[in-house]
């Protein structure tokens, strides 16, 4: 007997507002279905309305985990447009912060990963050292989540030396405590067991599908925009790109790790390099008419913006595209074939940030093979009806 | 491959296809190509030079016609491919066939601009929410919003 | 008198009341020790220490409005929580907390209770699945078939390692086989494998991590609970609770040498023991993730069945060698 | 004395449903901070619930957008009562930066009765145990 189960919108493992119909036969997934616009705000349409400045503000908040990879890809196009040349110190703490920033989200990705897997307590360790990193992110910028540090032209805040101490010691700690959860997720066999083999997506699926970051990465897609097209600062420092070839979440997991590594290791070389001078220069009002595609790695991958200016003070046109679109199609490329078991983990394997693929963008991607002549809203209904009050078939055989 | 001999390989392979190359800034490509000659160009980009990877794909309203930019990308360079669709007959190729990864930025532009995609495999309407009344396109210029009134519970309106 | 002394039996020693403030304690104990050993606090606010915290979650569900879903089958989505209750309070009934005298067989021991407090505590199991059932939402059916699924992998090998002692102790009696224990007690060092592959599978049965499959939050939402609310969730919890406190009570006497010594030091050791029963159930909740349902079967069928085997013939050599 | 008994047990078990209807993410990711050691909401008896029917109070974040609305009232209709409804977030409150967007119908109490409302672009997870924590003890 095969039935369909909804995930979402409102479910414990998303903490954000999706639906996946899953057809499930058993205890495993034959076909898949995702319905966003739950969450869509209508974000590209609002910008057309602000002033550049306003628009710092507005895209940072496109989402909260990546709120300063949004802005910086904003911030740095227009500076392109407005043809600024931001003082070297503003970009280095702009950058440090954007390293510091994807080290937040890739501890609390790891966190999820636990709690996904039930592995609470696994979850709870990396989210209390998570603070660490958040209380000096609040140190630097004056807020834990929407730093709001960008304005056009450089940086809002300047780093004292007894701030850049206390970043150092905080780069210690972590650094420990990652090798540590490096171990836990690597060798813990009932967490190992859980996550190797599961969501497997071949290196040939990852390039049709146009796959992104550590998702792509750890097929053995090595590409980072950090690497290919060194924007701002990136060039003056050395790391290397973090990939895995197993194909499945496990490897998710350790790119993940790896690149938490090499983030500290990033941190410590802007500290050491950091220069005097100012930090901002100043900003005109009005842009040139132009335009200019911004490209940013962000935690979850390649961001990028296409911004057009018209002469006005305000865009013509803002277009973002963040990573957790582009990793859909692939998502449900894993998803299919699954256990049910296996649901949460493998979605939030690419770091589901559903607010920042939903600012303006609706699908419903079919799955495989399945022509479907009902209306949406009928089979969200029925769905919905489903779910509160299901009448189950009871003669069912259940192939277990 | 640098930009410029990209730039003249690209001129000499495709020819009178390309209506114009511009070159803005360091690995920033601009290609424009009429609507025709879409899938041909993208197909031999993807075979030819290695443009796998569809970062997005952009729409804006000009006024008069919509302007498309496929953004490819490759670890040496960025192409941004643009066409422009005009507004009395919004149609266009889809892509699809040859990126299988484009199929939701091609929504996106149906459900955002009204703009017809001919030819892509999962053709349904692509609405914002259920309820979205038909025939409104929210990133058309001319769409205007009207906010509706809000009412302050528990309170004087 | 005699009338006198088995309603208090039933009602308030070893009975619902004792069972009631005990489980309470257990959980209590449970989520602070899960909590401890996450960096976290637990419970602090509600009663010294949080003590309350249990008592409190109890009579707010009782408090609370009962939905009932217009598609379940509303007789037995209402009884079976009750009927829950009702069997692990009588598997509590039987385990040897008084000191029982071993000569007289009572209502509350007699030859072959060990049997009846096994198949007691089978018995939520299948209640749990016709909660599920009967609740006719497609999460809680998912978390119906789970337990049915999970109870083929563990029920074996929990049978078959509380049995071993018993086997070794040549008596199907909970009071005989903790006195045989008390009478040699470097006897129990035998069955320390047959304890481990238990405790395994009493965390199966309880529905703990990493076995909590049936009621994986982030997969199937509430899972077998899903649509229950109300004074049924707090029944069932309360269930749960002291499942935990009876099927620990169980491990002890059988492997850890029972409750000796008359009404106020066998009840200490009733303590103790439990407690360190459920500490251990509680590691393992906090030390491992949730595995996936053709795992739990793979592994109890490949690890602990074999193991639980590999215990009773180190028992039935041993009684060999003994007699 | 009953009621007496049950408001103590209302006060002193909060079980919360985490209802997202929007939001960027901030206040979500600072609702599950306020779970974890450094804040540890668990001291106060309050717990995170999978399901509806399970919880006391939702916690609200995000604006509501037009696909969402008819799902929040349906999430709320499935709360048993009593229930209560905190709106964390500047989000949930008003609309912030959102308010105006075609796709927003504004702050959360524009759909159903919001009891308590946090405020934060992102509010802190201190904030929003406070929050919980005052609301019951307006009871």
């Amino acid at each position: 007997m095969s039935f369909e189960i909804p995930i979402g919108p409102q479910h414990p493992a998303l903490k954000e507002p999706i639906s996946l119909r899953m057809t499930v036969e058993g205890e495993v997934i034959t076909d898949v279905d995702i319905r966003l616009g739950y969450n869509h705000r209508g974000m590209e349409k609002l910008a057309e309305e602000k002033s550049w400045l306003q628009n710092i503000y507005l895209v940072e908040r496109i989402c909260g985990i990546c709120s300063h990879s949004h802005a910086t890809c904003y911030v740095q196009g227009v500076e392109k447009l407005m043809e600024l040349a931001p003082p070297k110190r503003g970009m280095f703490i702009r950058y440090l912060v954007s390293e510091l920033e994807r080290v937040h989200s890739h501890l609390l990705w790891l966190g999820v990963a636990g709690h996904e897997a039930g592995f609470d307590s696994f979850f709870m360790y990396t989210w209390r050292d998570r603070e660490v990193v958040m209380d000096l992110l609040e140190m630097i910028s004056g807020n834990r989540v929407h730093y709001a540090i960008n304005t056009i032209g450089g940086v809002r805040r300047d780093l004292d030396a007894g701030q850049i101490a206390k970043i150092r010691e905080g780069l210690v700690v972590l650094r420990k405590r990652s090798e540590y959860y490096f171990h836990i997720g690597a060798n813990e066999p009932s967490f190992v067991g859980r996550i190797a083999g599961v969501g497997i997506l071949p290196l040939e699926k990852v390039i049709a599908l146009c796959a992104v970051g550590p998702t792509a990465r750890a097929s053995g897609w090595a590409r980072d925009v950090r690497k290919e097209d060194p924007y701002a600062v990136y060039d003056e420092v050395d790391f290397d790109v973090a990939t895995a070839d197993s194909c499945d979440v496990l490897g998710r997991v350790v790119v993940r790790v790896k690149e938490l590594l090499e983030s500290y290791k990033i941190c410590e070389q802007f500290l050491d390099k950091l220069p005097p001078g100012d930090i901002a220069v100043k900003a005109p009002r009005k842009a040139k008419p132009g335009e200019v595609v911004s490209r940013y790695e962000a935690p979850r991958g390649e961001n990028i913006h296409y911004i057009k200016a018209n002469g006005t003070d305000k865009p013509e046109r803002l277009k973002v595209r963040a990573p957790t679109l582009a990793n859909y199609p692939a998502t449900m490329e894993m998803l299919r074939k699954g256990f049910i078991a296996d649901i949460p983990l493998i979605f939030a394997a690419i770091d589901p940030c559903i607010c920042c693929a939903e600012r303006t963008v609706t699908l419903i991607a079919a799955g495989s093979g399945e022509e479907s002549v009902v209306r949406m809203s009928d089979l969200r209904r029925r769905a919905i009806a489903r779910h509160q009050n299901a009448p189950v078939k009871r003669n069912a055989v259940w192939p277990l | 491959m640098t930009d410029a001999e990209l730039i003249e390989k690209l001129k000499v392979d495709l020819g009178d296809k390309v209506a114009e190359i511009a070159h803005p800034a360091p690995r920033r490509l601009f290609l424009k190509v009429a609507p025709r000659d879409l899938v041909a160009v993208t197909t031999s980009l993807r075979d030819a030079y290695g443009f796998v990877f569809l970062s997005t794909i952009s729409g804006v309203d000009n006024g008069e016609a919509f302007e498309i930019v496929y953004h490819f990308s490759t670890p040496e360079t960025d192409l941004n491919l643009r066409t422009e669709i005009p507004k009395a007959v919004p149609h266009v190729d889809s892509i699809t066939p040859v990126i299988p990864g484009a199929i939701l930025y091609e929504r996106e532009l149906q459900d955002m601009f009204g703009l017809v995609i001919d030819g892509i495999p999962d053709p349904r309407p692509l609405v914002l929410p259920d309820d979205w009344p038909a025939g409104n396109y929210p990133l058309r210029k001319d769409w205007k919003f009207e906010r509706p009134q809000e009412v302050i519970p528990g309170g004087k309106s | 008198m005699a009338a006198l002394r088995t309603l208090l039996y039933l009602v308030v020693y070893p009975g619902l009341l004792f069972l009631f403030v005990y489980s309470t304690f257990c959980e209590w104990f449970d989520r602070k020790v899960y909590a401890r050993l996450q960096n976290r606090m637990g419970p602090t606010h509600t009663g010294r220490f949080g003590l309350l915290q249990p008592i409190a979650d109890f009579v707010k569900l009782l408090a609370k409005e009962d939905i009932v879903p217009d598609a379940a089958d509303k007789r037995l989505f209402n009884v079976l929580p009750v009927v829950g209750l009702a069997v692990v309070a009588t598997a509590g009934l039987l385990l040897p907390v008084w000191n029982f005298d071993l000569a007289v067989p009572g209502f509350t021991s007699f030859s072959g209770d060990i049997i009846v407090v096994l198949y007691l505590l089978s018995l939520p199991t299948l209640i749990l699945f016709l909660a599920a059932w009967s609740s006719a939402n497609p999460f809680s059916t998912i978390g119906g078939a789970r337990v049915l699924t999970m109870l083929f992998g563990y029920e074996v090998p929990l049978f078959l390692a509380v049995l071993g002692p018993a086997i070794l102790a040549d008596s199907w009696r909970l009071a005989e086989i903790a006195a045989f224990y008390q009478a040699k007690p470097l006897l129990l060092l035998t069955n320390l494998l047959g304890f481990i592959v238990a405790v395994i599978a009493v965390q199966a049965k309880l529905e703990r991590t990493p076995f909590d499959i049936p009621h994986a939050e982030t997969e199937i939402v509430g899972g077998t609970f899903t649509e229950y609310s109300g004074k049924k969730l707090a029944l069932f919890r309360l269930t749960f609770d002291i499942e935990m406190v009876v099927s620990s009570g169980l491990l002890a006497v059988v492997f850890l040498g029972g409750f000796p010594g008359g009404a106020v030091i066998g009840f200490l050791h009733f303590v103790v023991k439990t407690l360190f029963v459920i500490f251990l159930l509680s590691l393992l909740r906090a030390l491992t993730s949730r595995i996936r349902i053709d795992q739990v079967v793979s592994f109890a069928w490949k690890f602990l069945a074999p193991l639980a085997v590999l215990q009773l013939l180190v028992t039935i050599l041993l009684k060999g060698l003994l007699s | 004395m009953l009621n007496k008994l049950a408001r103590w047990s209302r006060i002193k078990s909060p079980w919360i449903l985490h209802l997202n209807s929007g939001a960027c993410n901030a206040c979500d990711i600072e609702i599950v901070a306020a779970l974890t050691p450094r804040f540890d909401v668990e001291r106060f008896g309050i717990l995170l619930k999978a399901t509806p029917r399970h919880a006391d109070v939702i916690i609200a974040s995000g604006p509501v957008t037009r696909q969402m609305r008819d799902r929040i009232i349906r999430i709320y209709d499935q709360v048993p009562d009593p229930k209560f409804v905190i709106a964390v977030g500047a989000c949930a409150m008003s609309g912030c930066v959102y308010r105006g967007a075609y796709n927003i119908m504004g702050g959360i109490d524009q759909v159903i009765p919001v009891n308590m409302y946090v405020p934060g672009c992102p509010a802190r997870p201190d904030a929003i145990v406070d929050g919980v924590v005052k609301l019951l003890g307006k009871l």
